[in-house]
């Protein structure tokens, strides 16, 4: 084990990767000689020069594209988004192109290709740059979708990412670049997609969220152990394909469901989990199940409304208390 | 008009008449590649190869158009029809293992690639044996065996996948060169300026290949296009650019072979537009030419049809009689009658076929 | 009264505002000399001429941009989607920029702009042509998003449209293009957003839907009436705003819910429709709220593998039938 | 490097010191217009003007790196410090009825616009009397009174916008010039092309001024640009295009009144590229900039610091004492410490208005 921040270990999960394969690449803006806007790439340029690591100019649907083309001949491009807002650039790439092609030609051409980058709001980028577009993304067949919330996850599903022969987008909360865990040193682990994490095991309630808000979900877990009660969090990982297994067991304990996102309220993927668990646990459930986003409104720059906009601990423990009845 | 003019209408700036597009076969650089056999004259056995191409080409359209108006075909259909020698020109000229890349009027370069016409016809009536069995349809054709990549149907956006094809080949160290060819009107696409920039930039083989038929669905060239000779976008990408005339086979045929050996020796993209003209409608739906062009205009452009053009070279060079080529037209009819007959014998696809494909290791959630 | 078919009515609405207001004007690929793709803006060149009526070049994101700047000055640009599956390419000048420059300059400008095209699949149109993406717009706080069902909806709708200051986004199922209905004579004639309509009242359950599947909710309810079993019909219209009264008022009084959408089932606005019934009306409800999407599969071109993606009358009864126990 | 070379490492192609990028001043038609008062001296007046308003974006600039050092500002900060004479010289010669549109690095075209510095820092800072009550933040400067459309975000997504503006201005009837300025980076942003296209199409006085300070963050011109020479793109488009010297405020001046002049008249799109400089990091979180330029690098290029150049102008022809200068400097000091420090005082917006401005006339459901 060593201890790495989310970052390196992301790291070293695309250097392993790149020393694997020869046809894994990583290209993106400012990735190579400036090291990468959040440094997830800092050292890479020098330590595989520029026909591993390229720097590109602000072209997201160019680059994309070229990604997707690559791909297709049987490279493996892993693209960086400065930030996920700008993929929003590059959507008709993603979905239109990348996601189908393999179902169009009926199977005749696959995409393994990685878009990975931070996604959610940062500390004040403002209204363009804070975007959570996970839930978008989750949407669309041929995609498959991840959101690792920790170090060891980051590492593992990094590489299982980069192995899929299918799209892929990975996103990562820009929040959780610095935090700190254990990976394994052990090179060949790698952690599966569509395998939800229960990270605290609990019988009350079903705290439910992913990337950042997992870990508030655990914060809010933490204040209700305060109180007695003794809630499960699930930590869903991977968005597409979706664990709905490990939820269903979940809330068929607890009989009480809370699901956490932070992209705006209003037609989140929460509302997708919400959903189906009302769908397969309904006669589980003793409450409604609570669901917690973002305000519905674009990202503010002022701190103080920023910080109104994203969900934390005291909103979660207020609705989970009513969840609780 | 009755007088054989272009109505005003269809005209905003230079009132120019189809086909009298000005031609230069100079690029800009004056870098011109010597003089070589291209220049000498076409063997027999390949003239036949090209006049029987074009007809299978010309002839399986007819067909594909019928399907649509019997209601075995649906979606949207484009034919290749008064085009054909731009991609037999062009594709007889490249490696096997070359990538080649269009937009949705694919079918003229999927057949000469060597695609199963029956495969094809298949494809475009929805059905098991088609090319990607049936889920792809008339604008999605594609052959991995034959390094064709489609068959796509947002406009401009497969030009960044072309250039895709180019840097991943050239990544992986071939000598192969993409061949990426689209629409006068898909020209008009950003994410075209973004993937020319990277191509120059990066010296990668691909050659950017402007079909202009003078057309984007119903709005002709002088209304989508500030400038109308398309090439000289590359000027500002420091890439080699010419434009080239479309409709003789043979004239295709040798600026393709000294273009393509001048991209597969420098790495370095080329921007071609080449002029050809759109015979049919644009689509199988597209039932009322007369908004954007007068019977007159594409009469006069069928004095240029390829066919006929070919047909017309080799009576002077006395390469084919009349009757031989009497007896491949009916060849090609031949064929073709089967392979529609064929086509509309394979069955629907399985209703299971719905859920495989949309990953390679793993199915969708069912269900509504 | 007029009988008009869904086409006429549009167009007729168009014409009206075009008249009424000269910031009006409407730019798109085709729709000048070549009348439109879906013929909508059929005759409207002859009519009123390259200044109101503007073909464009095949460039949606530089459309879409101009127009948010046209609108920025004061006008009042009616943007068409030849089909809405190409709004995605101008993704990030709706998004990004259309709804956002509202609350980015502290109420300094407005975009009053108008997206409208057709949306969803029509007849073998493929994977590229056949998106649905109200769900999408309808997440994005700073739109409104609107799916008329009628001929008097979508003429009242798209003058609504035109005259409000936000950026709409106004989306036409290729399959109503041709159905017929009156429209009343009267020019002031408009409908709010923001409200549902009960096309028709009903004891037992709840069938919400909108654009087409409106109209399959009504068949489903056609059928379900020869069983004996009063299913109340309601057509959303107006995603964003949401009128949840009107859908809260049904359910509390049926006790039982199914949501119908074309888009894919995962992640579909539907599933925000059924999380929000859950929340305010759980204890309402005798079932769980049933849902019905598109299935999770880029369209398939094969008519036969088509028609199994789109939810019809009979995949809607067989899930009332169940949401009805 | 230590003896003043540029390392390899910095320069693919071109080998290029900054500063030393070929300039020309003739537009690629050949059509010029005639010299006029623009060529005479300025008046002591204006220059004096032109000085005091230099320093007051480098002052402010200074603040603002200060706000955001101390933590009163957060999120991404670009200071337009070396930049000056672009905008002071270009904005000095436009109608007060003309749009302007740039991009994040807005903070000297909202000051030269005439937006209330306070204002502009308190936004800087997030506070309820910003220019956008704090909504919109460094990047996301507005003022509707001063036709200021902003301050923008995503890299090229505006200069749609501006067009539109062009647009807008002339389906109303007005003879608005609008301004559209991006950077080099921007440069390579699709939606650019597209819109470059649009505008010459539709002849839209729209005159996009790239300001070309050498990167795109931390990517060198040479290694995202294939052409360096990026008024060229205009070429594909038929547009009069040019790339002119921006550290010279007179020069810039005398420019701008020639071709807003120009486009005026003509109702056509022009296309400009001004050669600028960035003294500062790309933004105040770019702590590094070994990483992509040498300190040798910034040293030369400070040479031509805009200010530095006027003031030997002005000693040159006696126009303005030192003394005279450093009263000014000082005056300038003076103003924005108070703006600093009435910034810092006005309130944080009120909670309530994280609802308001979404929509002109409906609040968003409320509530997480
Ligand atoms: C992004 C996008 N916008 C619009 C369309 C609709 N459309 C399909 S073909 C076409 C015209 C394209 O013309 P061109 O590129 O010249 O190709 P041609 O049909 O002449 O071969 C249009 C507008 C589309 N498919 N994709
Ligand atoms: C679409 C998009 N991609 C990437 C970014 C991140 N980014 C912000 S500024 C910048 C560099 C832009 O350089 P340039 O246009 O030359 O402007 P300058 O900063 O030099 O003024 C980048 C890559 C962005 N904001 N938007
Ligand atoms: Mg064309
Ligand atoms: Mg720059």
């Amino acid at each position: 084990m060593a201890t790495l921040t989310y970052r390196e270990a992301l790291r070293q999960g695309l250097i392993e990767e790149i020393e694997r394969d020869e046809s894994v690449f990583l290209m993106g803006e400012d990735i190579g000689r400036y090291q990468g806007t959040f440094r997830v790439t800092q050292g890479l340029f020098e330590q595989f020069r520029q026909k591993r690591v390229l720097d590109t100019p602000i072209s997201e649907p160019g680059i994309v594209g070229i990604a997707i083309g690559a791909a297709m001949v049987g490279c493996r491009p892993v693209v960086e988004m400065m930030t996920m807002s700008f993929s929003i650039l590059a959507m008709d790439q993603i979905i239109n192109h990348a996601a189908k092609i393999h179902y169009m030609s009926g199977g005749q051409f696959k995409v393994p290709l990685v878009i990975r980058g931070p996604g959610g709001a940062a500390n004040q980028l403002s209204a363009q740059h804070s975007h959570s577009l996970e839930g978008w993304y989750a949407h669309v067949p041929g995609l498959k979708v991840v959101a690792p919330s920790t170090t060891e996850d980051v590492y593992g599903m990094i590489k299982t990412a980069i192995r899929d022969d299918n799209p892929v987008i990975f996103t990562e909360n820009p929040g959780l670049y610095g935090i700190k865990g254990e990976i394994p040193t052990d090179q060949s682990f790698t952690v599966p997609f569509g395998k939800a994490a229960v990270r605290k095991e609990g019988t009350d309630i079903s705290l439910i969220g992913y990337s950042r808000m997992a870990h508030v979900c655990m914060e809010v877990a933490e204040e209700l152990d305060k109180d007695g009660i003794d809630a499960e969090v699930i930590d869903v990982r991977s968005l597409l394909p979706l664990d709905t297994e490990t939820i269903y067991n979940s809330v068929k304990k607890t009989n009480r469901a809370l699901v956490m996102y932070e992209d705006w309220r209003s037609g989140g993927f929460g509302a997708e989990i919400v959903a189906r668990i009302q769908e397969d646990c309904f006669d589980y459930l003793d409450a409604p199940v609570g669901r917690i986003g973002g305000l519905n409104v674009p990202m503010p720059y002022a701190r103080n409304l920023e910080l109104l906009c994203i969900p934390n601990k005291e909103v979660g423990l207020a609705k989970a208390r009513e969840v609780l009845g | 008009m009755a007088d054989g003019t272009i109505p005003a209408q269809y005209h905003r700036r230079h009132g120019a008449n189809p086909q009298e597009y000005a031609l230069s076969t100079s690029s800009n650089t004056g870098k011109r590649a010597a003089p070589d056999s291209s220049d000498l004259p076409e063997s027999p056995a390949l003239l036949e190869h090209f006049y029987r191409e074009m007809l299978r080409i010309r002839v399986f359209e007819r067909f594909s158009e019928q399907a649509y108006r019997a209601g075995l075909a649906g979606g949207y259909l484009h034919v290749y029809s008064g085009m054909e020698a731009t991609a037999i020109g062009w594709l007889s000229c490249i490696e096997k293992h070359d990538p080649v890349i269009t937009a949705y009027r694919d079918h003229g370069h999927a057949l000469y690639l060597g695609c199963d016409a029956t495969a094809c016809m298949a494809e475009i009536m929805g059905r098991s044996g088609g090319l990607s069995r049936g889920k792809g349809g008339s604008m999605h054709l594609y052959s991995a065996e034959h390094n064709f990549y489609g068959g796509w149907g947002i406009v401009g956006g497969h030009t960044a996948l072309g250039v895709g094809l180019a840097f991943g080949t050239k990544y992986q160290g071939s000598d192969a060169v993409t061949h990426c060819f689209f629409g006068d009107g898909a020209a008009n696409a950003g994410v075209l300026f973004e993937v020319m920039n990277m191509a120059s930039l990066w010296d990668l083989p691909v050659i950017f290949i402007i079909e202009n038929n003078e057309f984007a669905m119903g709005t002709r060239l002088e209304y989508h296009a500030a400038e109308t000779e398309l090439h000289k976008r590359a000027e500002g990408f420091g890439m080699e650019h010419e434009r080239i005339d479309g409709m003789d086979v043979l004239e295709v045929r040798q600026h393709a072979r000294r273009i393509i050996d001048r991209v597969r020796k420098t790495s370095r993209p080329y921007f071609l537009e080449i002029m050809n003209y759109r015979f049919a409608g644009h689509g199988a739906a597209d039932n009322d030419q007369s908004l954007y062009r007068t019977p007159e205009e594409l009469e006069r452009a069928k004095k240029r049809d390829p066919i006929l053009l070919l047909e017309n070279h080799m009576r002077k060079n006395n390469v084919m009689t009349d009757e031989k080529m009497e007896a491949i037209q009916a060849e090609v009819e031949e064929e073709m009658e089967k392979v529609y007959a064929d086509a509309a014998a394979s069955p629907k696809p399985d209703p299971e076929e719905v859920y495989t494909d949309v990953y390679t290791d793993m199915l969708p959630e069912k269900g509504h």
